[in-house]
């Protein structure tokens, strides 16, 4: 028992050692966190006035969309009271911008296509930071649906007549799961011989 | 169908952008919670919701064989085969850890920005989307659109897919076939275990 | 707590990640309170170690500090399932000692009664063991139909359906009420079929051949070593029977068989096994009804109604092997000094009884030979490599009974 | 024997009772919101009403799913223990209300009395989550079964999707990812087991599930419930299980491979019903594949920390798992709501309509005559009560197998699925589909 605690320690020690890129990081992180979730806070004051502000702008904005700013940022901080403060600050902050930036879209279709390209960062900040194999292959799964996302959108509203987008989604979901299947074999093979699922630890190939 | 006199009605009051926001606003925390959770399985499950919530999206976009496959082959089949490697792998080393590879994290959120800022202008920079103003509600049902493309026009890949999944299928099974040897001495070992833990 | 590896030995030796799992003592299917701790690798069992003395009740320290009188009734609770056994080997302990000759009608009725409770013993073996498969709902009640009507002839002859305490040093406690022996053999002529009744549903049933054939193999010498008796013993091929190899009581004026299989016993042998005993058993009744002594008891007492000269020791329907006690039964029974050990073949095996008496009103020293101990003992043998499903299937085909096990 | 007989016929007295009770209550929920408030409502604010009373009719089927699928578990549960009894000779409920018809209701509400635990170390999120997601689908998979039962009634039919049998294959692999959750969540080893196994067993019934369930469509060339259920019109021939009506087009005059096949069709549908049973058996988790819950080996598998409501929950999706199967295989391969025989659903249907028409026409000073008509159609009550009769024959069937048959081994299991299940599955899928030309 105390062995795996000792052999947790070096990590966390080298995670103090090299927290100086870290620390600016972090604090960027929060930022940007911040302010995004102070723009939230406004906009459920603002409420009914940024839609007058919006259509005076000449853009339209319907009702349905007020409503889902208030359910959102409910949300957001219910989650944010939940999921403990830096990564609830987060998800209120990126849910934040999300509407901030997709609401007064003409277009149907950027919006989805917006949601696609979310989900698709958050993929790759997990596939490049996972510690968990397991985890990074979960990421690029995220990846994949976002891009799906973005194959069915247009579908709806450049190709409705022949969905040619759907086909490719299908066949990318057929792709994911031939994907998913070997890499997870991979995974356990790799487990079954170094009997862990840190990245950190796979470094047969050194160079 | 009187019924659907209502429903096909509601669907004029930009009720979908309503559930579209709901949606993404459960997407996005899931998939937070995906990278950022500090039990691996239990981001194994978030998983699940994400997928879920993008068969919703599916919905909300008519295509309803799309949604379904999604929630049939996603939602249940890969995140639970997913939920299983992760019960058979030691989970329980990474939990109270920093999920994240340290040295990592800087790059990768500003290259994850980068990502989204990058698609996001050239989505809003795009003039001239050659949209089609067909609704599809008067469209055959779109699975028999599929079908007959992909009896079709995708005939090939079609095939080729099927090829693709076999030989996946029986890489898998190659690569996670345990050899005899590795089990010889487990025994000997599970003793010491035993003997050492506590009796309580 | 699952025990932490260290990294040399994680990387060394384990290769995937292993589960330590408490079966019992409060699992419904350890047969009472059992403790199995396993080390599972996935479904596998990787190691198994019984944990018992949970219903430890010092059952060998009563018997030197209860009077002869009190620990016949109460020895019968060390095996609920066949108290008849345990004070039948008590009473042939104590009987060795004494140098009491019990009267031949006598031995008779031991020999009905305790071959009535190995068929109850039996029965319910068979009915847990369908339980342990998963038949859930549908096997146990079988059995348990004509082990009720067994129960309610124990009951009639004993005044207890389980701790019959009808077996005591000097002979048996009453003789059989009106009635008795006629039911009896009616139940004996119809309980072959029951008995195919049951193997209809269980030994051609394929999810039960599948479930039991080849699993926990239990190799002959391997049991010969744990010191395994009983059904389980003669399902691995090893003809011991005390009933054929060393006679007690009238076993040798009856004719059965003892079925042993001829190869090395899985879970199917053994409840195959156990299945022909029945059958050989309700032969032995029939033939002990037939050739008892003196008649039925509603015979025997019309005959001493019919009498002139009961009463006398030398009346030819009352007096000699026509007695069913020769000892008084009462507070102040008592055994000569001396050592005696006596062995009875019950449901599970051989089961012995070891006593040193000086005379008084209670035993010196008594110390029990269980057989479920000794076949408790080879379960972990039986276990390695097995499925988590096939150890409750492996557990119920050795028919351990745990106040037997822990005393 | 003759208490044998005695038993069977509480049995059935029970069924009659709870028959009534369940649509009696459905039926008169539905005709009271889908029917009489509307026309009160029209009646009494016109035009401007119209929104409310069209809302409340498009409640009807929420409601009655609501409504049903508690009622019906009630006595499926009671209806399992009194056979089981029956099948293994002994009394089974039989204290509470008349011959024990109502003991499940009075164990339903201990169940909801009683308290909760949480095991200390549970995901108290997922752990909760779990039964949710476990119920939720099979409350979502009746919807479009609805459709399929009332005939394809104008208020039951909420969603016609055409692709309703593909919904509901989607919707019904969903409950395992509840078992797996709340299997993990629960802290304790032998849930996670059960999760586990539940998880693998899923996924290896399903393939042969979905394999037998695309013959039988590609057999009906559609995908839509109701039509499924129309094209097998008729009589026991033109059934699924029987190749579909293959048998009727023979004449004297056909050629003896068109006989051939057909009686080859009629062959591969009978075991592709068989087929579908024993994965609909796996899928919903019944005896001898009840290994996610098997007692004697995991104590209750993945529910053994549950308590209280959400046990009750976890029971309830169960029970209405196995009826949604067994109501799938009915539409799918008996016929749907069809009679075996033409003469008798014609007989059903001018019977009841003649009693409709001697009940009301004695008592009509409120003309209420539309207003029955618009919901007691005989047709449909014919269809209901042919679909119900089928089902629930079904899900006794079930409890026949439950009380015979003993639990396999996980490795047995899964071998039985891939080497024989799925082969066989898609020997049926190529020899249906070549035969179908044939024929």
């Amino acid at each position: 028992m105390k062995d795996s605690k000792a052999s947790c320690r070096p990590e966390e020690a080298r995670d103090e050692a090299d927290g100086g890129l870290n620390m600016i990081s972090r604090a960027s992180i929060h930022v940007v966190a911040y302010a995004t979730a102070a723009v939230a806070i406004t906009v459920l004051f603002l409420g009914g006035q940024l839609g007058q502000w919006i259509e005076l702008a000449g853009l339209s904005v319907s009702r349905a969309d007020q409503i889902g700013f208030l359910a959102l940022v409910v949300m957001g901080l219910v989650s944010c009271s939940f999921g403990g403060s830096r990564l609830g600050v987060m998800i209120t902050g990126t849910i934040a911008a999300f509407i901030v930036l997709t609401a007064h879209q003409e277009l149907a279709m950027v919006r989805y296509l917006s949601l696609g390209a979310v989900l698709f960062a958050i993929g790759i900040y997990g596939m490049t930071v996972s510690r968990n194999a397991i985890r990074m292959l979960m990421s690029i799964e995220l990846m994949i649906n976002a891009a799906n996302i973005n194959f069915v959108a247009f579908a709806h509203w450049v190709d409705p007549l022949h969905i040619r987008g759907q086909l490719f989604a299908i066949f990318v979901l057929t792709v994911a799961a031939a994907e998913a299947v070997v890499g997870l074999a991979i995974v356990l093979a790799l487990y079954r011989n170094m009997s862990t699922v840190n990245m950190e630890k796979f470094n047969l190939l050194k160079w | 169908m009187e019924s659907l006199n209502l429903l096909t009605a509601l669907a004029h009051v930009n009720v979908e952008q309503g559930f579209f926001y709901v949606l993404a606003a459960i997407a996005i925390p899931l998939a937070y919670g995906v990278v950022f959770d500090r039990n691996v399985i239990r981001s194994g499950f978030l998983l699940i919701g994400v997928f879920a919530t993008i068969a919703g999206l599916f919905f909300l976009l008519q295509a309803q064989f799309l949604g379904l496959s999604q929630i049939l082959i996603y939602g249940v089949g890969i995140t639970l085969v997913i939920v299983i490697a992760l019960m058979l792998t030691n989970a329980r080393q990474e939990t109270g850890m920093n999920p994240a590879l340290p040295a990592n994290v800087g790059l990768a959120s500003f290259v994850s920005v980068l990502v989204f800022t990058t698609i996001y202008l050239s989505l809003r920079s795009a003039e001239d989307w050659p949209l089609k103003n067909e609704s599809s509600l008067s469209l055959p049902p779109n699975i028999e659109m599929i079908g007959k493309h992909l009896m079709t026009y995708y005939a090939l890949p079609f095939e080729f897919a099927s090829i693709l999944l076999l030989a996946a299928l029986v890489g898998a099974v190659m690569l996670s076939k345990a050899e005899p040897a590795s089990l010889a001495n487990a025994g000997d070992e599970a003793e010491q275990a035993v003997d050492g833990t506590d009796r309580v | 707590m699952v025990p932490e590896m260290t990294e040399e030995l994680r990387a060394n030796k384990l290769k995937t990640d292993e589960m330590l799992i408490n079966m019992g003592p409060q699992h419904p299917a350890t047969h009472g309170v059992l403790r199995l701790i396993l080390k599972l690798d996935g479904e596998l069992v990787k190691h198994c170690e019984p944990v018992v003395g949970h219903l430890h009740r010092a059952q060998e320290w009563q018997g030197q500090n209860r009077t002869w009188f009190q620990y016949q009734a109460l020895i019968d609770r060390v095996d609920y399932l066949s108290g008849m056994f345990t004070s039948w080997a008590l009473a042939r302990a104590a009987e060795k000692i004494d140098d009491v000759k019990v009267p031949l009608r006598a031995e008779y009725m031991r020999v009905i009664v305790a071959e009535m409770n190995r068929l109850t013993s039996h029965l319910l073996w068979l009915g847990t063991f369908g339980i342990d498969l998963g038949a859930m709902m549908g096997l146990p009640f079988y059995p348990f139909r004509e082990r009720e009507e067994l129960l309610d002839l124990l009951e009639a002859i004993a005044g207890q359906r389980m701790m019959f305490n009808y077996i005591r040093i000097g002979g048996v406690q009453n003789e059989a009420p009106p009635g008795w022996f006629a039911r009896l053999f009616k139940f004996t002529g119809s309980f072959p079929d029951r008995i195919d009744e049951y193997e209809a549903i269980l030994s051609n049933n394929p999810i039960f051949l599948k479930r039991t054939k080849a699993v926990g193999i239990l190799p002959r010498k391997l049991a010969i070593d744990y010191g395994v008796t009983g059904p389980t013993l003669r399902a691995s091929g090893v003809a011991l029977d005390l009933r054929k190899v060393k006679p007690y009581s009238v076993y040798d004026r009856l004719d059965f068989a003892v079925p042993v299989c001829n190869r090395d016993g899985d879970t199917y042998d053994r409840y195959m096994c156990r299945i022909i005993e029945m059958h050989e058993s309700n032969k032995i009744i029939r033939q002990c009804i037939e050739q008892i002594p003196g008649g039925t008891a509603d015979v025997l007492r019309e005959k001493r109604k019919a009498c002139s000269a009961c009463g006398k020791a030398n009346c030819p329907h009352c007096g000699g092997d026509l007695a069913i006690m020769v000892k008084k039964q009462n507070a102040g029974l008592r055994v000569k000094a001396g050592e005696g050990f006596a062995a009875v073949e019950s449901p599970r095996g051989v089961l012995g009884c070891y006593i040193i008496s000086t005379g008084s009103d209670t035993a010196y020293r008594i110390k029990w030979r269980n057989p479920s101990f000794s076949n408790l003992a080879v379960l972990p043998e039986l276990l390695l490599d097995h499925q988590i499903a096939d150890i409750m299937a492996i557990f119920g085909s050795i028919d351990v009974i745990l106040p037997d096990v822990d005393r | 024997m003759n208490s044998a007989v005695f038993e069977i016929g509480k049995f059935a007295r029970l069924t009659l009772l709870w028959l009534c009770i369940i649509f009696g209550a459905v039926w008169g929920v539905s005709w009271s919101i889908g029917v009489l408030l509307p026309a009160v409502i029209l009646s009494q604010s016109g035009e401007s009403g119209r929104f409310w009373a069209q809302l409340l009719q498009a409640l009807v089927p929420v409601v009655a799913v609501a409504l049903f699928v508690p009622l019906n578990t009630c006595y499926m549960v009671l209806a399992e223990r009194r056979l089981l009894a029956l099948f293994t000779v002994r009394k089974g409920p039989n204290r509470v209300g008349p011959d024990g018809a109502f003991q499940t209701v009075a164990d339903a509400l201990k169940l909801l009395l009683k308290e909760e635990i949480t095991p200390r170390g549970a995901d108290l999120l997922m752990y909760t989550l779990a039964p949710v997601i476990f119920f939720a689908p099979s409350i979502i998979g009746v919807m479009p079964l609805l459709a399929a039962v009332s005939g394809n009634h104008p208020l039951f039919t909420p969603v016609n999707l055409p692709t309703g049998v593909f919904y509901i294959l989607a919707v019904s692999s969903i409950p395992v990812v509840g078992v797996v959750m709340g299997g993990w969540a629960s802290n304790n080893k032998y849930s996670l087991v059960g999760a586990l196994r539940s998880a693998a067993q899923a996924i290896s019934y399903e393939i042969p599930l979905l394999l037998s369930i695309i013959t039988v469509c590609l057999l009906a060339g559609t995908l839509d419930f109701v039509q499924i259920a129309d094209n097998q019109r008729g009589s026991l021939l033109n059934w699924n299980i029987l190749g579909g009506g293959a048998l009727t087009h023979l004449g004297i005059g056909s050629p003896w491979w068109s006989i051939a096949a057909a009686l080859l069709l009629a062959a591969c549908c009978i075991l592709l019903f068989a087929l579908y049973v024993i994965c609909a058996c796996a899928e919903v988790n019944r005896t001898p594949f009840d290994l996610p819950e098997a007692e004697s080996e995991l104590v209750s598998g993945f529910n053994t920390e549950y308590s209280g409501i959400k046990f009750a929950i976890f029971f309830l999706a169960e029970y209405t798992n196995l009826f949604i199967v067994s109501t799938f295989a009915a539409v799918m391969f008996l016929g749907g709501g069809h009679a075996p025989f033409p003469g008798l659903e014609d007989a059903c249907i001018s019977g009841l309509r003649g009693l409709l028409a001697a009940w009301f026409g004695a008592c009509t000073p409120f003309q209420l005559g539309w207003l029955v008509n618009s919901l007691v159609n005989p047709a449909t009550v014919s269809q209901v009560f042919w679909i119900i009769v089928k089902s629930y024959a079904l899900v006794w069937f079930a409890s026949l197998i439950r009380a015979t048959l003993p639990r396999l081994r996980i490795d047995q299991l899964m071998d039985y699925s891939w080497k024989r299940l799925v082969p066989l599955a898609l020997i049926l899928l190529i020899a249906v589909t070549f035969l179908k030309e044939l024929v």
